[in-house]
Order: structure tokens, then C-alpha cells, then sequence
């Protein structure tokens, strides 16, 4: 795979995810107690020997950059090939076809033959060698990876593929196939068609739709594991609690291939005798004093004598006060909870409190 | 610019033969402590914290995997241009190859390191003490004595002294006598095996002592020495939590101090312990487990009850089991309804079901790869 | 995901006494070469090339500078995390301490390091040798082969096949004989001192070879035996320039070689020899110097004439001065009025003005700070 | 030094130096053959023991960040302190403190008592102890640096001076001392300064020069080491040029205090039987077969049999051709240089050649 240059377009339909996305890009946002949304798709890339990865990033990137850094803790500080980053203003009229036109240059003077190009923000682990194999055996321009899905569902793309893995349809009818948004293609293929389309379409998927049935062959291929796209609080919501199912945790957490996240110097954490937990996932560094049940805590979160946290998901460095009630919420960073009060989302609607916020009543 | 004010050395060379299997493939300094560091964690970002940024760390023993953890220092902000961490190996020269002799022989060996710095001090540490201490107060204080050396010492228990280089001071903190190991102690005041030399000082007992004696030691060679031509020794009484954790029962006894506020706090954010972080996913801890007084790494999974006591990361306890009052250290297997008391469970240990390990009282057990388990997991019927 | 394919292991402990005082203070695989770089560079960048991430350096002779250059490995991109570059210096067990006897007891020290990554292949390389060489494309023949052990094989002059391992082979490059230094060679195909073994083939020799001799060298010992037992031996000839550079005559020629467009050329851009970088202001030239034919590295100060010669970084030569033939090593200064000619100028000398080193023929000199200045700087009057 | 922070503010008034300003900002534009204009201000803070430094940048930034990286090559890549990069918009309307103000977090975080703020490009080599131990000593709440200036020169601000180091006036009258935009200020003045001056001023220096008489004591520290301040394409030719003068490069060129910058793995330079070369600077990786002289070239240059370059600047791996004549030229990067032609600057103008342009006739 050291013959596959990676890139990944962060998603930028940003709205669904408000205000966990106000001073973030979703590939930022933090997720599963201790990773941020980017690490699962650039850990699969690095798992599957990718060495070349570009991130394509909005402006509102300061977070996600400061997360990537030299790319260092997901082995991609190299000399030669390793991770490059770019911001373009392109992509915040959301074309990425004109984003990867700006990058030009950087496809054209890689070494790597393939490029796997990944338009969405996916929470998976996936090995793309199968995907490669395929696509270099095959007579196809294009190789799309798809995922089983209901009939109806609208999270990712209608796909027809026949017994052939050709792809018949794309958007047009429902379908139990839905596209994953991961192209495998040749790079002399995708400097073609962009520099043909970048005049004309504002999307690469859109390219490929509109063409596939004239000049471009599109295959498809399979992905039988755990996946799920984040773009609603939601979705966020119920995909964070759903790992606290050990078949799922499993299928996202599997042994050999790592998911890598920036690294942070913390402690073991801490459970003092008062504390009580059950069915929760907690990263290092909390004290934990309280009851947590069914939660995700993150890095550094305080729960003080006698809180009661419930079904939420606690941000870094979040203090609940002593005997504070919290039940389907969810927290950003730094977020303090005061004494005594007690917060409560819906089944249907969990309550996000935003980032450094103070929430409660100061009592005197 | 080259020029060091101090160097540190830092002593990780030893057997550590009284932890027995626990150092049979691992140099002392490299053994896993505190639920996700390893010992030399400690001195490392002591040195780092006080603004030291230079640090040459003498091994000899089993030392692949302290090296490959140590790298160029960078886990502890010690990959500078200019100084930082350096590993430093016994080697061959021309006239052929010596072992470290003893801990001043180490330091004579690599006198060129040394002055290459040009320092005009130079910090003796080891890699075997689990403190937090900032050593810039220390050298403020031998630099306000005008002393040769500076000896950091700590009040230990009086019955305890019998294991301690004591040190004798006069009103003012003069060293007058210095005695190891001592059966009938004149103070309670121990060396905590961190010393601050001028160099010249040091250096000139460091060529003398190589000729003169066998053991090549500091405190049976160099600080005797010393006090017999009547330099100026100064004590430092260092305030805090201070712990040599050279046996079983020391080491156990120090992982669990972390537990009970006697002033060992790992979550102080303004004197960080760093060190490698092994990236795993969240610790997952169960419907029934019960958790209390304990510290859990990441990348565990406890379905059963935890109680007074350390895991490390990647370590597994099985529904029905309880865990107390021991120290279960990285990529460990624990079976179900199993039962564990008072003792160290070495790395990638697989404990089987239904077992019952420890005893209520007695010495603390080491269980590893060289247990034999029809021993150890019955010795609960005793 | 820790399993690799193949390990390099690159041995670098030797003492290189053919250099003379060159290796007095560091190990031969640290002496520099060809302007910037130190000899190892080449084999670590041959490696990092062709895409090998794990090696392991074995050191022992004089490794503080080579330690202290090489650190995680970072300039040649083999800082990984998993594998990388990783130095495998002699240590102490339980047993006590052992130095390395000889290059295959070296491997057999770190038998534990290698398993590690439970290789299929081992490839064992040397670094003392210059050359560019893509290690994959050896291991694609040895693959084909099915071979035991492939050895890589270079030409030399029929004259000089006395100093060299001498391989004579069937006609499809099976090894059939292996001569050390033979005196009436069948063949003139040498061995690079580059080997590529299956890992479980070498580990059973290793363990067999320590129990029976003494030597404990892959020449001496190993390849004997495997011949003896008709393993697979193949020899896979590689074209393209490789020089051993242990003695002064061949540092200083491999050096020159740069210059003179015979297979060596440091600007190729898809096999950049990497280096750590020294950080120089650009090097001035003078408005009287006179520079040919020459190369001269960053932090120079060139007012003289230079000829057909390798100027290191930090190398001042003054107005009126001639270096012709030479090798200046860095943090050099040469006076004014001053000849230089076929020699080796060590690092960091100070050569005064108006004297004249260095003959026009015979032997090249070494001049280095054990020089006497008095014999070297009247050289020229024989 | 430990106890000061730095900020290096990216002057950017950049029309002067157009067209090497064109895809970068001054502070990356490089200079004196292998570094970048930060370099000189950067290198000084780090040999004056500063470590924790802030660089606030435009959103022309990415060939800067890219030669900063992780601050490795400054021995700024820190867990605690180190290098930090801000691009602010503010900054885009030039107001230096509204961007001070979008970093109020990072400096009331920092454990440093005293801000080190400089806010131009300056060629230079400064050890900043003297200024630090002057301040901390003095009863001023703001001391500048300072440095000898023709009376008539406008390059720095005037300032007026007593013989006790009092600022007596800024940017009034004509003086033969001048500003060099470097301010030592406790940490606690400068927070105070921008929260109660962000809404009225847009300059730091202005807020200084306001205030001044009312409730700021500003004191002055004259630096007499080399400095210059490079804000035209004259300034740039003729103070690179400079550099050829052996007094001046042993300033700027100190033995103990190194100048970093990024390194690159470059050969050293080879010089054919063909060259001749006088009196010029070169780095690393250049292969030279025909004549330079009174010249600065740049990593990577290839000059080819029979060419002549004269009182030029070749940038990184520009190509000059056989027999091609250059006189009082600038060539950016990657210029190529066709052969046999002849391209002449003059010494009020020297001409400067942008990025990647191929200049020359094609002959067949």
C-alpha cells in the first residue's frame, strides 16, 4: 500500500453538529473518551501501510491542527512522504474539486501510483488492503466502497452494484448499498478528470456519478465491518453510547490494528471510595468520586462526591460538582457544573452545553 | 552556549537483584510503577521540571528495554539540540572494554561526557527513587553553603535506619559522619542517593578513588574520602514523600501510597510525571463491577470488583473476581470468580478461573512467569 | 501488526585500527566522509531507501559520539513506533557481562531484539562500507532463490582479491566455495559483507556456532558451516560503486571519488544520503580563491587554492594557501602561504602558516592532533 | 531569560517587497542563502534562553508554517512551552492588538512575568539579556530598543532619548536614535494595556507612544550590534550584497549564537573544473560549472558551463543555463534560466524574477 497516497477531505456540512462545531471542524470533534472524529479514518490509512496522507481542512482548523501536529504520534513524521495538511478557502465554498485542483502540484510530484480519496467523517477501522487488491485487479477506473444499509436509509448514498461489483446507480434509487464516500483511483486518472471537471462540477462524487456510464468504469467493493458517520447530535449521541456495547467497542477497537490519537501526559485514573460506575468508558486522568452509569468520560473530568452522572458524555477537563445530576447529557470541554442542580436532555434530544461553559445555581 | 551550569547523571545500572524475577529481563529503573509509568519516570521529570537539560543515564543491566523506552528523551522534553538525554553504555575503548565497577566508577568512565558541558556542578541521581523533587532548590542551597557537596537527606523511621546510609550533622546541616548501614544510629536523617558536587571537586576524587580502591562507590568511597580531608559535605532536608523501592514489599507498599493521600499525588498539573504513553483505547469498566480506592489505566476492562488497589493498562478482571490491595501490572489476563490479595502480578500474566492467590498478611508475593502456579495458587489454604 | 518482514541489523562496533589515531576517540562507522556525512550514513540511508524500518546498530568500541549521532534515528526517518532504529550496545544479564566476540556472536547476543519482531528475514550489514544499495531488490532475488542466505558480491581488481572474501559460484550464482583472503583466487567476486539470512536457518546456526568455536565471525564460522551442511548459498551480484573504506589509502581515494564521476554521485535526488545536518552559515569564497574540481560544505571560508579536494564544514583556508588532493575534516583551520597535498587533515586542526604537508606520492598521510608536527610539516623536503 | 515570553509579530506592510511577497509573507522570505527572515529574529530569542515563543502570522502563512513545523530545528518543539503560531484575521487589517487581544488565553496562561514583543523583520543577532536586566532593574513599565540612526533616515522611528534612558518622545521630531519595534513590558502591564486600549488604538505602539507621559513609563535600551530592517527590494538586494563584506557577516554570523533554521539534506557543493567563483556566499547542494562572482547563492543552484552570474541573488534550485550572463538580478525559487541569454538589473533597480518562471529565448 506504500503505492496509495491518502487523502482525506474533512466534511464541512458542519450544521448538524452545532454547537459541538463552533469553534472546531467535525474532524475534530472529540469522540469514544479519548480520540478526536479524524483519528479512526487516518489511523485505517495508516494501518493499511498508507505513508503518503493528505488532510484537506476548512479555516476553521486551528483545533484540528494543533490535534495533527507534525503527525507524529500516527507515525507520519517523515522525511520523505508523511502527513501535509491544507487549508483552502475553495473548500469552504465546499467544492473539493477545486481544493485537490489547488493541490496539483502535491499529487503530480508524489511517488504513489493509487490515491484513496475519502470524503467523510466515517468512525471505523478499516484495512483498505482488500479494497487496493481489488481495484489493481480490476478492469475499473474507479472502485467506490459501499456498506450494507436499510432500504430507506438516507446517511449514505444509494448504490446499485450488480453480482459483478459494477455499479449500475448512484443516488438515484433507494437501495440497500449505501456509498461510503472512499474512492480508490489511479493518480494519472484523477489529475485527468480533474483537470477536465474542475470547470464544471463542484464535487469529485459528482464527476464520477455523472460520468460513469461514459468515460469513467466504477466498481464497487464491499465493506462488511463496523461503520458509522457522524452529522446530527444525534447520531453523535447514539453512536457514543453504542459503544459501550462490547461487540461494537470491539469491532471499532480491534486488536491489531491501533487507533492513534495525540498523546497526552495523564495519570491512571482515580476512583476514591465513594465512587460507584458502572457501564462506562473512561479515559485516563479523571478522579472520580461519584456514581457514572452508562457514560463516556473523557481526559481530566472531575466528578465530585455524591454527582450522579447518567447516559452522557463528558468533554475533557469538565468538573461536576458534588451532588450534581446529569442524564442524557452531553458536555464539552471544560464545562462546570455547579453543586446541587441537576440537568437532564431527552431520549430524542440530548442536551449539548457548550465549551468552558459554567451551568447551575450559585448558592451562597 | 555549550557550557552546562549542571549536568545531571542519573544512575540506572543496577540489578535490582532484590526484586528478583521482576528484573530478570529488565533493568530496575525499567519496572513498571504507579499504574502506567515506569520508576525512572520520576528522576526524569524531576530533572525536566527543574529546568535540567542535560542528563546522561549509565546503564549496564538488561538494558534493551530501557533504552528503546528512554530513546532521546523526548517523552520528558529532553530531545534538545544542545545537551539532553544521553544513553551511556559501558564500551570499549583502545585499551579494551570495562564494566561499570560501582556507581563513582560509572561517573569516572564518562568523564569526557561530562566535560564536554563544561559544567561547574554536577547532580548524582538514581534511577530508583520515587519522589518529586526540584532540584534547582537544591543547588540554590549548596551554592548559598559554598559547599563541596551537597547531600539530600530525609528523616526516615528509626527502626528502619539500619538500612540507610545516615548521615550526622552539626546544628547548621554540616555533614560530621557518615555512616552506612548502621546498627546503632546517632540520627535518623538518611541520604536519599542524590548529590550535587562541583565537578573539579568531584573530579579530582574521582581519579584518585580509581586508583586507590576497589569498590569505586560513592558512599563507601567518595563521600568518606571527603570527609576524612575535611571538605565542606552539607545536608539538603528534603520535605516530601521519598521512597527507595529496591524490594517486593517497598515497591507494593509505594504503588499503594498513590492511593492514600500520604503525599504522593499523580493528577498535580505544576510537577507533571511524564512518561511513554502506550495509546490505548478507554478503560470499559462493567454493569456489575464495583470499583473503589484504586487507580485504573486505560485499555482495562473490569467486570468484577476492584478494591485498594493499582491495574495497569490493558488489563482485564473477569466477572466475579475481586482484586485488593495488589498492583496488577500491563496486559494482564485476570480469570473469573478469582480471588487476589496482597501481591504484584507481573506483565501478560494469565491468572485462571476460580483461583485464589495472597495472603492476609506475611511478605508480599511476586506471581510471574516463573511462578509455579500449584505453589501460588493455593497458598490461600495455608 | 509488530511482525516485520525483514530486520536489518547493521554492525558497527569494530574499531577500524587500520585508520589509525582517525578511530581513536570514535568508532569507524562514525569517521566522516565526503564533505558532511559519517560512514554510516550510507548503509542507514540504504536502508531507510528501500523502505526497511527496523534496525538494530550493534556498537561497543568508543560509541559515545556514534550513540549521541545516531539517537532515535530520526534524520535517516527510522524515528518509528513501531521499529525504527534501535542501538544494541553489550549489556549485563543475570549471568554477568559479555562483550561481543565477533559479528555473528553479536547477532546471537540479541536474539531477543530480533525475535521480537519475529522476522522472516535478517539482513546483516556492516558500517564501514560505502555504497547505494536497494536492499529490496536483494531480497526479491533471495525470495526467487529460495535461498538460505544470499550474499551480495561485487567484482574487485584480480590484484587485490587477497584482502577480500572471495566467492566462487556455479553458473547460476549458487555459492559453491567461499575463500577468505585466498592467495590464488578462483574468482574475483567479493563479498560485500552484505547478507541477507532466513531467520530460523540463522538463529539455529547461531546457537550451534556459540557452543563450538571461539571466533564466532559470519566469514570464519557461519558460511563454513552452512557450505559444509549444502545449504542454499546464493550470491547475488550487485553493479554499481562500493568501496570498503578501512584503511587511510581507501578513505581518502572513496573520498576523492566523489569528484571524479565513477559511480558515486551525492546529488541524486532518488537516493538522498541523509546526514545529521550541522547547521553552518554558507560558506564564502573569496576574491582571490581559486576553487576546482572540488567539494566544500557549508561554514567555509575559502581564500586560498583549492584542487581536487573535500573541504568539510567549518574548514578555513587562508589567502596564498594550496590544498590539492586532501581531505580537510570539519572545525579545520590552515594558515596562509601553506601547501596541502594527498593527505587527511583530521577534525578540528590547526595547520600554521607557510609550512608544506604531504608528499606527492607514496602512502597518504594522516595528520591529526597526535601528529608530530615536526616530522609531518617538513614532509615535503624528502 | 526563562522568565520571558516572546512575540514575534510578522510585519506586514509587505508591498515593498513584491513580487517575492507574492505567495508568502516577509517573514518567510529567504534570505542570505539559506535561511528565512524569521530566522535572525527567532534564533536571537532562543540564544537569549527564551522558550516559550508566540508567532502571530497572516493567513499568507502557509510557507511560513511550513519552514517552522514543529519548531524542531529552533529546539522549540516542547511539551511545556515552546513554539506557537497564531494567524489571526485581525491581523489581516493590520491591527497588532486585536490580534494580542484574540491571545489573551495563551498569555495569561503562560507562567512568564515579562513579554518580550517584536513586531518587525529585522536582520539581526541580538542577545536580549541586557535589555531583560536593564528592565527588570529599572522602575519602567515599558522599555524599547533602540538603535544609532542617521538623523534623516526614516527606516526606524525616531525616538528622543535623555541620559537616563527616558523616552522623551516618539515619532515627533527627526533624531539620530530609532526604534526597533522591540518592546520588554510585564506580562501583567500588557494584559492590562489590551484590555483597556483594544477598542481605541489598533497598534501596540501606538497604545505605548499615546500613553506615554500619562500612566506608562518608557525607558530606552540602545542595541549596538548590526541590525537592519528589510521592507523594499532595494533594502533586500543591498543588505543581502552586504553580507560579502567579511565585518558585517561575522555580526550577523556570531560563533556562539547560531542562526537555526530549517535544515534540508543537501550534499555539499560540488565545483567543476570549468567554475571560477569570487567573492560569494553559497550553501549547500549547488553544483557550479561556470563563473559567480560578487554573488548569493541559495541551496541547490546549478550553474552551468560557461555561465556568468554577477551582483546576483539565485534562490533555491533555480537553473542557469549555459553561457547565460546575470547581472544585479534576484531570482526567486526554481527560476530556470534558458541558455546563451543575458538578463541585466541596474543598481538603483535590480530586477527580480518571480517563482518557477522560465526565463530566455528557446533556440532549436
Amino acid at each position: 500500500m506504500n503505492n496509495v497516497l491518502g487523502i482525506l477531505h474533512v466534511d464541512e456540512k458542519t450544521q448538524g453538529l452545532h454547537p459541538l462545531t463552533k469553534h472546531r471542524c467535525t474532524a475534530s470533534v472529540p469522540f469514544a473518551s479519548r480520540y478526536r472524529m479524524i483519528d479512526f479514518m487516518l489511523s485505517s490509512m495508516v494501518n493499511s501501510n498508507i505513508q503518503n496522507i493528505a488532510v484537506f481542512t476548512t479555516l476553521n482548523n486551528r483545533s484540528l491542527l494543533d490535534h495533527l501536529g507534525d503527525g507524529k504520534d500516527w507515525d507520519l513524521d517523515r522525511k520523505q512522504d508523511g502527513l501535509f495538511t491544507f487549508s483552502t478557502n475553495h473548500f469552504k465554498e465546499s467544492s473539493n474539486l477545486k481544493a485537490l485542483q489547488s493541490a496539483i502540484d502535491y499529487l503530480e510530484k508524489s511517488s504513489q501510483e493509487y490515491v484513496l480519496i475519502c470524503l467523510s467523517n466515517l468512525v471505523t477501522n478499516i484495512d483498505f488492503r482488500p479494497l487496493y487488491n481489488q481495484h489493481v485487479k480490476s478492469d475499473a477506473d474507479v472502485t467506490v466502497m459501499c456498506t450494507a444499509k436499510e432500504h430507506n436509509d438516507t446517511l449514505f448514498t444509494n448504490i446499485e452494484m450488480d453480482d459483478f461489483q459494477n455499479i449500475m446507480d448512484i443516488d438515484r434509487k433507494q437501495s440497500n448499498m449505501g456509498s461510503l464516500d472512499i474512492y480508490m483511483i489511479s493518480k494519472s486518472k484523477l489529475i485527468d478528470l480533474i483537470s477536465t471537471h474542475a470547470f464544471k462540477y463542484r464535487y469529485i462524487q459528482d464527476v464520477i456519478r455523472h460520468n460513469m456510464n461514459k468515460n469513467i468504469k466504477v466498481k464497487g467493493f464491499k465493506y462488511e465491518g463496523y461503520v458509522t458517520k457522524i452529522n446530527t447530535i444525534k447520531r453523535y449521541y447514539d453512536s457514543s453510547i453504542d459503544l459501550l456495547d462490547p461487540t461494537k467497542f470491539k469491532q471499532l477497537f480491534k486488536d491489531n490494528n491501533e487507533i492513534y490519537t495525540k498523546l497526552k501526559d495523564e495519570p491512571p485514573t482515580t476512583f476514591h471510595n465513594t465512587s460507584s460506575i458502572k457501564n462506562s468508558l473512561i479515559a485516563n486522568g479523571c478522579i472520580v468520586e461519584g456514581h457514572v452509569e452508562n457514560s463516556i468520560l473523557f481526559r481530566g473530568v472531575h466528578v465530585n462526591k455524591g454527582a450522579v452522572i447518567k447516559n452522557s458524555i463528558v468533554m475533557q477537563k469538565c468538573m461536576i460538582g458534588e451532588y450534581a445530576q446529569l442524564d442524557r447529557m452531553i458536555l464539552d470541554k471544560e464545562v462546570n457544573v455547579l453543586p446541587n442542580d441537576r440537568f437532564l436532555g431527552t431520549e430524542k434530544k440530548p442536551r449539548v452545553v457548550p465549551k468552558k461553559k459554567t451551568i447551575g445555581t450559585f448558592v451562597i | 552556549m555549550n557550557r552546562k551550569e549542571m549536568v545531571a547523571m542519573l544512575l540506572a545500572g543496577g540489578e535490582g537483584s532484590r526484586l528478583g524475577n521482576l528484573t530478570k529481563w529488565i533493568a530496575k529503573p525499567a519496572v513498571p510503577f504507579g499504574g502506567k509509568y515506569r520508576i525512572i519516570d520520576f528522576t526524569l521529570s524531576n530533572c525536566s521540571n527543574s529546568g535540567i537539560d542535560t542528563v546522561g543515564v549509565l546503564t549496564q543491566y538488561q538494558p534493551l528495554i530501557l533504552h528503546s523506552y528512554l530513546g532521546v528523551g523526548t517523552p520528558w522534553d529532553l530531545n534538545r539540540k544542545r545537551g539532553g538525554l544521553k544513553i551511556l553504555p559501558p564500551f570499549v575503548q583502545k585499551e579494551g572494554g570495562r564494566w561499570y565497577k560501582g556507581t563513582a566508577n560509572a561517573i569516572y568512565e564518562n568523564i569526557t561526557f561530562i566535560e564536554q558541558y563544561d559544567p561547574e556542578y554536577v547532580l548524582i541521581i538514581s534511577g530508583d527513587h520515587i519522589y518529586k523533587m526540584d532540584y534547582t532548590k537544591m543547588l540554590d542551597s549548596h551554592k548559598k553553603n559554598n559547599a563541596d557537596v551537597t547531600i539530600s537527606v530525609t528523616p526516615v523511621p528509626w527502626e528502619e535506619t539500619s538500612r540507610f546510609g545516615i548521615m550526622n550533622t552539626d546544628e547548621n546541616l554540616k555533614i560530621q559522619e557518615f555512616e552506612e548501614k548502621p546498627t546503632n544510629p546517632k540520627s535518623n536523617l538518611a541520604s536519599m542517593g542524590v548529590y550535587i558536587f562541583n565537578w573539579h571537586t568531584l573530579k579530582r576524587y574521582l581519579l584518585d578513588n580509581e586508583k586507590k580502591t576497589l569498590s569505586n562507590d560513592f558512599g563507601k568511597d567518595i563521600i568518606p574520602a571527603m570527609l576524612k580531608d575535611h571538605c565542606s559535605l552539607q545536608a539538603y532536608p528534603f520535605e516530601g514523600y521519598w521512597k527507595d523501592v529496591g524490594t517486593i514489599d517497598s515497591l507494593w507498599q509505594a504503588n499503594l501510597d498513590l492511593l492514600d493521600d500520604v503525599g504522593l499525588n499523580l493528577h498535580e498539573c505544576n510537577w507533571r510525571i511524564r512518561s511513554v504513553e502506550p495509546n490505548m483505547p478507554p478503560q470499559y469498566i462493567g454493569s456489575d463491577a464495583i470499583v473503589r480506592n484504586s487507580m485504573v489505566g486505560e485499555g482495562s476492562t473490569v467486570m468484577g470488583e476492584i478494591n485498594h488497589s493499582i491495574l495497569f493498562y490493558d488489563v482485564q478482571v473477569n466477572s466475579g473476581s475481586l482484586v485488593e490491595d495488589a498492583i496488577v501490572m500491563p496486559h494482564t489476563k485476570i480469570g473469573k470468580n478469582t480471588t487476589i490479595r496482597r501481591c504484584i502480578i507481573g506483565e501478560g500474566m494469565i491468572i485462571p478461573d476460580g483461583v485464589t492467590i495472597g495472603n492476609k498478611e506475611g511478605p508480599i508475593q511476586l506471581i510471574d512467569q516463573s511462578t509455579n502456579p500449584e505453589q501460588a495458587y493455593n497458598s490461600s489454604a495455608n
